[in-house]
Parts: structure tokens; C-alpha cells; sequence
């Protein structure tokens, strides 16, 4: 893990709204493990102040991508930058995926930006010679991560809300029949597409090895200022250093606790 | 041929502990503010921690807590808005694993205690008494549910002076009290700890603010409101510093937005003798260490001997005494 | 072949002056805040002035005043500091050359008065009733010398209360008044207005800070404090509004920050019945037509038909009724 | 006045840290008066969040420049701008140099980027015939203004601090020796080069018409803030407004009350 600053070499815009920035950055791509991020600076001025995590895409010797959704100003910032940019960095961080040597089958299940860290996934898996089913879901077909980008051997199997590709309904649909095939499970999507794949382990599979991806907003991505906590079967976890991959079995998914009147001001107020 | 001697390195030691039996000696006024640095060991990977004045570490309660829900942070034009609730080992784990590995640093650790009584307080100062690797206390008087109804409830004169000093009697550290800015009069509050037998106070800690997402209509962190810190509040602390520097006898300790050489500058010559990086870490990691760096060569280019030279000079009692001369 | 009519516009209106004699219907919930619009004339080049909800003029004394010295202005991160000192060419003047011009306009011009005493508030109040072109009065109580030796002293709840009152006792124009962030409890100002007559509560005025130049060792600003204003304040302004609202039974209007159209919908969703946008016209002079725009479109997508149905979405017992629904 | 975004063609060092930028303006460029001024927005995020005020150098049909000296976060900004990046603008502002037809002989003393409006007050009086005297000074000689940038036309005189091009001492020494000649002054630069300037006028020549272009920090340079306010012989005028090019025997000169014990809380508080 380091601070660095990373050429940008190029910036494709892979569908709508979605880009692919490939870095210069070869201590991070030498150590980086599919499901780590990194922590971006987007501006060198004082808004956005917050430095940004980006999971790692993929890694091919000293390059590193990330694949980037604007979605507000720190995004926005990132995917207007252009080749010959440098771009602060600080990662990789976290706990990416945990894949067992034993593991052939591997499920991988996606929706949105959270295909990012999947796809470094499958090819790793791939080199070692497991067979890889990616899921994918999105709100139509336009948002579908395009499957050029996809190592041919991959099962890719598509799910639309609307149906205007693939299977018409939730990406998690598509999982009950796989289960028996897989011998683990990884994801990274929606909050919703996660808890629902979560109900579907416990029913289904539960002792299957499965594991998903977090997102929390964050603060330092180091671990000390606990923003970015989750609650988890063992207590609040951080997300940038325990996480941002959990055993999909830890996780106390939020839905209950989000319920409206739940909120407000806890004990130990701030700081 | 002899070349002349090399420039005397400007003395950038801070003396904090002018009523502790064990005055604490910086070696250099910049510190990292508590709940921003964890236990110190988190960077320690990144930066050299060891060159800092002193590590504050995260605040610590008799008992562990598990803090508030998600989400706990949100940014703010400049600044970010924390409601961690105080997540926490509790001390007795802070003083079994934690202060082991301080005893083997050569940066002194000031451990941030919260507590919820005069009791609780006295009590965890003394689990801190004689523990090796714990250099000083910070008391966090300022943070838990300052605001109930829009009253400031937590921090007052009186209370300031009576948890300092219970926590006096008790310790032989030197004793820093952290206040709050949002205290109806905060000369009296920093004069009531000074009078409590604080060896320094540090100003400030956060301003109570809020942020709603506008697609579901609700505030964003789950505790509705949190500490906002950061740049944004920058003008703000060095106000507060400049104002209570002229009414306590105590070192000032400055806290609250630093982000850069000049902001510490500013905070020195506003009358702090030390200075805080909290919220800065995150955006620079390297934030702390360089404007340690860059503060060695400005006391020198102002051909002053030590650091000290610069505390308060914005004052205007020091800039008479200065046209005087 | 008949077309659907078109969508109705939603309704913008904001009415303010319950207990006034002369109740204001603001075409839109999107003013301008006091000082940073002058006398209304000065944008009037630039943008069309007469499609706002209302402009607040800058703040008039009953005499002339020339202000501070200069510097007055300085930047901070994301915001700025004012030492302006109410510089105003006066009551009298402002009554005989400013009214004539904004009686010939469409946008109600509310008129920002600071007076030494509960008599000079009296008094100014009187001077404008009747004046064609003078729309509301917005009583700025919390500006003058805020903070003395750290102590708030212009503004507790029996102060407010007695100005207010006098003021209501003169005027049947719409009375709003303005309120600093920095009293001890907010809560019981707003509450203290609102008894004495108000018939709106303005949240909030600036913060106090200051900026030292590090060449000179001096405070920048000659009058060594101002008041912050801008995005950086944001947060604290949102927490106040949502605060106060839950406490007052009159509306609210969120000033302190304001820059985008989420700004205004936080302001909105946290309580505030309109907004004042500020500093932010002095970054971009479209910012307040630019969220007058926006909001329209936001309330049609959010399927409201009225911008009131936006107001205090955010509090939790608007949640509740939301969710039994 | 207006405003509007200019399309930047050109960004040119001219001295160390000095750049000009030649903006395609044309509204601005035709309406434009020399001494007026822009208020440029130095990126689009909130920091720094106020415009910066930068005299207009020259106008030349359509295209506008501006002069600017890297002090700082603001100008350092607008400095690293290139061909075909947008500028965000408002002006033309303020009051420009008001010149009597019947003035024949102008002499001009500028210092530092205070040369810029100068510069374009020279052109248009070289165009209406008037025989322009142009004095300089900077503190060594490669911070003087490039004389390949002044018209030939203009008599260009040349002061150091250090005596390293030119005469050796303050510009202002230039002016007594010339003022016979001289049917009005025009001066831009540092508040003590403008003070000293007005002691020399005010014992040597106290009827010669003579204006200054004056600084202060801006709030909104429109008028409405009052935050560049400068004492005069009529009480406070906006530099934005009534200036920023003043008459010079207006000015109440700022070093007296800058004296050490007078600063202090005003009686108005803040706003
Ligand atoms: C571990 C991790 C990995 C991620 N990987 C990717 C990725 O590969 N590609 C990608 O496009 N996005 C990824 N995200 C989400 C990405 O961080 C957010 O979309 C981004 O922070 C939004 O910032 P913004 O300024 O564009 O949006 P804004 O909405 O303007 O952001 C406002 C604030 O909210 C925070 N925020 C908003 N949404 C999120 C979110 N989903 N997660 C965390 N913080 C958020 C921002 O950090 C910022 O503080 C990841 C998030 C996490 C936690
Ligand atoms: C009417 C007018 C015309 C000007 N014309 C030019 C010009 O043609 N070329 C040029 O290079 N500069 C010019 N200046 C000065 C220029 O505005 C400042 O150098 C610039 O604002 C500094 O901003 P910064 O962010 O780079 O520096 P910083 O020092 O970081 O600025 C910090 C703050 O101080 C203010 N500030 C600092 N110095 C000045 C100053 N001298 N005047 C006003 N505000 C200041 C800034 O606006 C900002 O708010 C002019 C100023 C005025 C008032
Ligand atoms: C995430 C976070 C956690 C904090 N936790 C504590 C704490 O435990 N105890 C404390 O006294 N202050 C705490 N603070 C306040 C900081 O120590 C500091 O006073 C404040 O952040 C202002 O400084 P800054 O602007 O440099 O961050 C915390 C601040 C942040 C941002
Ligand atoms: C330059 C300036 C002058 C101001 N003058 C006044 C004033 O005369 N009366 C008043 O009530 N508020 C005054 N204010 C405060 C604003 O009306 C407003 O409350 C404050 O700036 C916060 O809003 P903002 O962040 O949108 O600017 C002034 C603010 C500024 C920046
Ligand atoms: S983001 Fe700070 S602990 Fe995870
Ligand atoms: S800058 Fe606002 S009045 Fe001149």
C-alpha cells in the first residue's frame, strides 16, 4: 500500500457514463489482489475534499484500470481526466477476494460498477484454470457491461429490468439454478442485489463459500477514522480495511435498520 | 580554509505540562488530532510517524463501543461531517495492547478519554497513571450529544473545572482540555479548565452541522447530525484561538481545519504553540510531516531562534511591544 | 385531435405575514440575501432581477454610516469573511431615492434594518410604513458586535422578544427576523421572535472569523474579525434550519450557503419555507435564477404540486405521516 | 457588461511568472476602455471560490488580454489555462482612465503587473496622436515589462531597485524632471509607488490632472458588497465602481491608518 501519483495512459468511455482509465502504476498493479481499491484525490483544490474508492478493474503488468461511473463531482472529476494526467492515489487497499485453491466453479455475480472488481476476479480465476459464470444486472440493456471486455471464457449470463436483454427480471433470479454447478459465489452490485443474494445462500446453499463486496461512504480509507463501519455478526467492521469483501454470511444487512424512526442522534454523538 | 558553521536549527520544542509532575517535552509543535489517526499505527505504513510532536489517539470510553449506525460520514463543501458515536477498544484494552507498542516509540501518544461523569473520568485517569507509552491526557469534554434541543448541555464553566480538576488530582500527565466552539462563552470555559489545572487547552473541536439527500428526503448520516471539521472551519478556529490565547496563561493548542504550512502559521501567530492536523490526513496523508518540514525553514527565514518566537505575535499587545522595540 | 393539457405549473407561492396587516405572497421561494444584492438596482443589468421571490436590501441604520476600514474582504476555504460594518447611505435616503425606484417594480423588496436600540428599531420601522416599494421588513438583530470579550451580547431570547414586539407594535408591513448561529440557544431566540410577532424567522446570519497574513503577522481584515459566509457554512445553516423548524410554528427562511438547487431542496426538505442565496451571486450572479428554475422542475418530478409540500419532508414525524399513509 | 465565457487562443509567458491571455471576447473586447477590469472565475468548484479582478491589458477587434502575475492559488489558475479552455468572465468593469482630448503629452508610470492597464491607455492615445512617456519600475531587470510588447511610439523609461536595467531607484524619481512636459499622468502599481507619486504631484504640480487605478480584495466587483471600499476625500468609494481608476488628489492614502494600534473592531461589526 502507497501513496502515488499515477500517469493516466488512456480513457475509454465503455458505455454510457462509464469509463475505463487505464494507469501507469507499477507497485499497485504488481500487488494488487481483485476486490482491493484505491483511494482517489479528484482535484487538487479543496472540493471535492474526500478522496474517492475505486475498486481495481483489472491489472496487466505495470498498468492498472479502473472503471469509473459518473455519478456526481468527484467522478466527474475523475473520468474528465485524459492521457498524460496523473492522478493521486493511495492503495491498494482493503481485503480483496478470498479464493480457495479447491474452488473450480466460481458464481460471480454483478450488477452496475460493482462488475469492476469481478472481472479482475474472473481472469485470475481463469489463469488458474476454474471455470467463471458472471451474472450480470442492469436496468436495461444500454447499461450492460458490454461483453467485448469479458474473457471469451466466461459464461456471461445478462439480466434487464426491462428485459430488453437477457433475462427479463433480477440478476439474482438467475442464481438458485447455478448454485448446485458453483462452488463458491462472489458479488458485487447494489445493496439490494447483495441482501437479496444473501437470502438466497441462507435458503439455498448455506454452507456454500460466498462472499460480497461493500460499499460505505468513507472518510480515510486507512482504518483510523471508522466512518466507513458496517454492522457485521461480530460488530461494526471496517469496510476500507476488514472489508470491502465479507463473508456474505457476516453481513447484518442494513434494510431493518434503515426502517423509518430508527434514526436518530446515537449515544456517543460525534467524534 | 574553514567553513563557517551551519545555521542553528531553529528550536521547534513545545513544553507542555507547566502543572503535571511529568511535563512533556515536543519536539516539535505538530501533532495529529484525535479520532483522525486511529492508534497511531494505522499510517504508520505511509508516513514516518515517528517525526510528529505527539499522536492524539482515537477517544477512549471506560467501556468499548460499538458506535453509531451507518452511514457515519458525509462531505461537506471543504469540510465532512463525522458521527462515529465514539467507536471504541475501551481503556482497559487501549492500556493492555495499545500503550505497549507506544512504549517502544519515540513519538509521544496524548490518549483522548470521554467520559460520562466527573467519576468516569477520574477513574479512567487513573487506569492511565504510570502506564509506559502514555505521554499525556487530552480530556474530550466537548463531543458526546453537545446539542439536545439547541442547549449546549455538555460544556460549561463549571463542569470544565470540576472534570479537570478530578482528572488533576488523579494524574501526573500533562493534561490537555479539549473544548468545544460551541459553548455559549469559551474564554470562560478555557479559563475554568486553566483554573482546573489544565496544562493546555486545545481548541477546537467540531461544529454540529448536517446533510440531507435530496433523492430520499432524509439526513445522510444515521445519527441526522455530525462534527463538521475540516477547511471549512478554518476561519473559525483561528478566531477562537486568537480570542482565548490572550485570556489563558496555558499553551493553546490549535485544532480545527489545518490543511497547509500557512494555515499553521496562522494558528502560531494567532497565538497557539501547537497545532492539530485532523481532517487534512485524509485528503494528504503527508500533510502533518510536511508542514512540520516547511515550519523548520519559516522560523528560520523570519530569523527567529525558536518557534515559540511566533505565538501570538499577531496579537496586538505583541505587535506594540514589537513597534516599541 | 386534442392535445392532454399541459401539465400545471406547480405552485411556487410562499406566503409570509400571518400576524401582519399587510401578508406578502412571495411569487417564489428563492430571495436574495441582505448585503449581497445591494440596493437591487446594481443586478439588474445582469440578470432579471424582477423574476425573484424577493430581494432583501442591504442593511440600513437610521444614519449614514461609512463602515469599516479596508481590508474588508477575505477568501476561505470555500467561503469568505465580511467586515463590511454596515456601511448604508441611511434610513432617510433610503425612504426618499431607493423605495420610488422599486415601487415601479414587480419583486418585493423586504428592507434590512439594524438598529442601536429597541427605540432606533421603533423608530426605523415607522419611517417605512406607508413607503410604496417597501414590501417587508427583516430586523437584523444579530449583526452589530456579536461577540465582546467572547460573549454573545446582542442577541438572547428577552432581547429579541423586545425588539420584535416593538417593531410589531409599528408595522403592518410582513416582519422577518434574522438570526445569528452564534447565541446560546437557538431555539428560544427563534421561539422569542415568533411570540414577540414575527411573522418569519431568517436562519442564518455569519459565523465569526478571521484570516492572519502570514507575511505581515497581522490579521488580514482591519477590523481583525468578520463574518463567514458562503458554501462552507452550508452544513451548519441546514442543521439550525432543521432544528428550528421542528420548534417554530412560522415559517422559515434557510440563508447561509446556499449555491446549487440541492442546496436550496436540503434547506427545503429540512424545514426552511424559502431561501436566500448570498455570497454564491458573488461566484456566479445566475446562481438564484438558476435554482428558481430548477425547483420548478424538482417539485413536478417529485409529483408535488406546491413547493410547500417540500417543507420539513426531511423531520421525522413528516416521515411518520409520510409512512402511515 | 457582461457575462460570459471567453474561449482562451492564446497563453504566453511573457517574464517569469507573468503570462498574458488572449481571449476571444468580442463583446467585451469593442466595449472595453482601458483601466476597466474582468472578474475571472479561477476553476469551477468552490476553491478558490471568489472571482479574481485582472485589469484588461489590450483589445484588438474581437480578442482581449489580460496580463497575470502567478501570486497565488487564484492567478496560478488562470495561468496554467491553454488554447480552447474556457474562462469564466464578468466584465468589462469599473471605471477606465477618463483622458481630455486636449491632453497631448501623457506620461504613464506604472509598477509590477500594474503596467497592464497602461500598456492599452498607450495604444489609444498613440491612436488619437498624443505623444505617450511611459516609466517603469520593478526590482531587478528581469522583472521589467518586455519593451518588445510597447508600442515603438512610446518613450519607455526604465527604473531598478537594483540598478540592473535602467536608472537605479524608485520609478517615482523619473516623474518631477518630466512633469512640465507632461499634460496629465497616469499611474498603476504598488499602493507606496501611487502615495509616493501623490506627494510628488500634490508639492510639485497640484493642479495637472492625474489618476491612479487602485487595488483592494473583491467581493462581487459589482458593487452591491461594499468589500473594496477605499478612504476618500468623499468618504468610501468601491474601487469596483467608482474605480478602480480614481483622481489621485481623492485618494486619503492608506499608510497612516494602516498604522500599528488603529486597527481594530469598527463600530458596525460585520456585514
Ligand atoms: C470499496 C468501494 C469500491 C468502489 N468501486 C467503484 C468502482 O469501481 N467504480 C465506481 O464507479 N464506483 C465505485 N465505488 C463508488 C464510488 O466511490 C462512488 O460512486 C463515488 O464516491 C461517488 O462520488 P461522487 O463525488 O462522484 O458522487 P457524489 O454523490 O457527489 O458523492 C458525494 C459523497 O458521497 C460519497 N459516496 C456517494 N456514493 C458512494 C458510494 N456508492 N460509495 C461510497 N461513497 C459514496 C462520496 O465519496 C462523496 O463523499 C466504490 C465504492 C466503494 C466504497
Ligand atoms: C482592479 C484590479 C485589477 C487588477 N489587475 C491585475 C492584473 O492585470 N494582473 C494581475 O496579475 N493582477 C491584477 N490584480 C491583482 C489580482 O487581482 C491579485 O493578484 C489576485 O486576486 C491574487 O489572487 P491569488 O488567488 O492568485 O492570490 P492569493 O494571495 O492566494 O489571493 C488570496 C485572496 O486575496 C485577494 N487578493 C490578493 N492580492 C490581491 C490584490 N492585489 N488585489 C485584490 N485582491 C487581492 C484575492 O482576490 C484572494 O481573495 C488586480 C487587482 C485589482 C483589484
Ligand atoms: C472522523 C473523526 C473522528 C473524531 N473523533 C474524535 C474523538 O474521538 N475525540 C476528539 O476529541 N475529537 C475527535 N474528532 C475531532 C478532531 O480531533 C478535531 O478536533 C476536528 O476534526 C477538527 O480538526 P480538523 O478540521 O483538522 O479535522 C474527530 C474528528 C473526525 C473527523
Ligand atoms: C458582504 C456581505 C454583507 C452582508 N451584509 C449584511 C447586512 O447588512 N445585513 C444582514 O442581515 N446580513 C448581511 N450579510 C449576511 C448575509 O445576508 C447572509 O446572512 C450570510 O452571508 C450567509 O449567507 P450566504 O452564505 O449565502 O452568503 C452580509 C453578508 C455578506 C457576505
Ligand atoms: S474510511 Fe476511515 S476507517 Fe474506513
Ligand atoms: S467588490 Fe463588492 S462592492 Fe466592490
Amino acid at each position: 500500500m502507497d501513496l502515488f501519483s499515477a500517469r493516466v495512459v488512456d480513457n475509454e468511455e465503455i458505455m454510457p457514463s462509464t469509463h475505463v482509465l487505464t494507469l501507469e502504476a507499477a507497485r499497485a498493479a504488481r500487488s494488487a489482489s481483485p476486490g482491493q481499491f484505491l483511494h482517489i484525490r479528484c482535484g487538487d483544490g479543496l472540493s471535492p475534499l474526500i478522496r474517492r474508492p475505486m475498486s481495481i478493474f483489472r491489472t496487466d503488468g505495470t498498468l492498472l484500470q479502473v472503471m469509473i461511473r459518473n455519478v456526481g463531482e468527484g467522478s466527474s472529476w475523475i473520468v474528465r481526466r485524459q492521457a498524460g494526467d496523473m492522478l493521486d492515489c493511495l492503495g491498494p487497499l482493503g481485503r480483496g477476494f478470498r479464493v480457495s485453491p479447491q474452488a473450480r466453479n466460481l458464481l460471480l455475480v454483478g450488477g452496475g460498477y460493482g462488475v469492476a472488481p469481478l472481472v479482475g476476479l474472473a481472469e485470475r480465476a481463469l489463469a488458474r484454470r476454474a471455470n467463471v459464470s458472471l451474472a450480470v444486472g442492469a436496468a436495461a440493456s444500454e447499461l450492460i457491461f458490454p461483453a467485448s471486455l469479458i474473457p471469451e471464457e466466461v459464461e456471461y449470463l445478462v439480466a434487464t429490468d426491462d428485459g430488453s436483454a437477457g433475462y427479463r427480471g433480477f440478476v439474482t433470479d438467475l442464481i438458485p439454478e447455478r448454485l448446485v454447478w458453483a462452488d463458491a459465489v462472489y458479488a458485487c452490485g447494489p445493496l439490494a442485489m447483495m441482501a437479496a443474494l444473501a437470502r438466497i445462500m441462507r435458503d439455498l446453499a448455506p454452507r456454500k463459500p460466498a462472499q460480497v463486496a461493500m460499499e460505505e461512504r468513507m472518510g480515510c480509507a486507512m482504518g483510523v477514522c471508522l466512518g466507513c463501519c458496517i454492522e457485521s455478526t461480530r460488530g461494526p467492521l471496517r469496510v476500507c480495511t476488514e472489508g470491502p469483501v465479507f463473508d456474505i454470511r457476516q453481513i447484518v444487512w442494513r434494510e431493518e435498520a434503515a426502517a423509518i424512526g430508527t434514526r436518530g442522534p446515537g449515544v456517543g454523538g460525534h467524534g | 580554509m574553514r567553513l563557517p558553521p551551519p545555521d542553528p536549527q531553529p528550536d521547534l520544542r513545545v513544553e507542555i505540562g507547566r502543572n503535571a509532575k511529568l511535563p512533556l517535552t515536543l519536539r516539535n509543535p505538530v501533532m495529529v488530532a484525535s479520532g483522525t489517526f486511529g492508534y497511531g499505527t494505522e499510517y504508520a505504513r505511509l508516513i514516518d510517524v515517528q517525526r510528529l510532536g505527539a499522536i492524539v489517539s482515537k477517544g477512549i470510553t471506560l467501556h468499548p463501543r460499538r458506535g453509531n449506525r451507518g452511514p457515519r460520514v458525509v462531505e461537506t463543501p471543504a469540510g465532512m461531517l463525522n458521527a462515529i458515536g465514539l467507536q471504541n477498544v475501551g481503556i482497559h484494552k487501549l492500556v493492555s495492547d495499545k500503550a505497549p507498542v507506544w512504549a517502544q516509540w519515540d513519538v509521544p501518544v496524548i490518549v483522548n478519554i470521554a467520559g460520562d461523569s466527573i467519576e468516569e473520568f477520574a477513574y479512567m485517569a487513573d487506569q492511565l497513571e504510570g502506564v509506559p507509552g502514555i505521554s499525556g491526557i487530552e480530556l474530550n469534554i466537548s463531543c458526546p450529544n453537545v446539542w439536545e434541543g439547541g442547549r449546549v448541555v455538555a460544556e460549561d464553566a463549571e463542569t470544565t473545572a470540576a472534570i479537570t480538576e478530578a482528572v488533576r488530582l488523579r494524574t501526573g500527565l500533562p493534561l490537555l482540555v479539549k473544548i468545544s466552539p460551541q459553548v455559549a462563552d469559551i474564554v470562560s470555559v478555557a479559563r475554568a479548565a486553566e483554573d482546573g489545572g489544565a496544562d493546555a487547552v486545545s481548541l477546537i473541536n467540531t461544529f454540529v452541522g448536517m446533510r440531507i439527500d435530496t433523492r430520499t428526503a432524509r439526513p445522510v448520516l444515521a445519527n441526522v447530525t455530525g462534527g463538521l471539521s475540516g477547511p471549512a472551519i478554518f476561519p473559525l478556529t483561528l478566531w477562537l484561538v486568537y480570542l482565548v490565547s490572550q485570556h489563558v496563561g496555558v499553551p493553546v493548542v490549535g485544532v480545527g481545519g489545518v490543511a497547509s504550512l500557512n494555515d499553521a502559521l496562522e494558528l502560531m501567530l494567532a497565538g497557539a504553540s501547537a497545532v492539530q492536523v485532523g481532517t487534512a490526513t485524509f485528503v494528504d496523508p503527508g500533510t502533518s510531516l510536511r508542514i512540520l518540514d516547511g515550519l523548520r525553514e519559516a522560523i528560520r527565514s523570519r530569523g527567529c531562534a525558536s518557534v515559540g518566537d511566533l505565538t501570538g505575535l499577531a496579537h496586538p499587545s505583541r505587535r506594540a511591544a514589537r513597534a516599541a522595540r
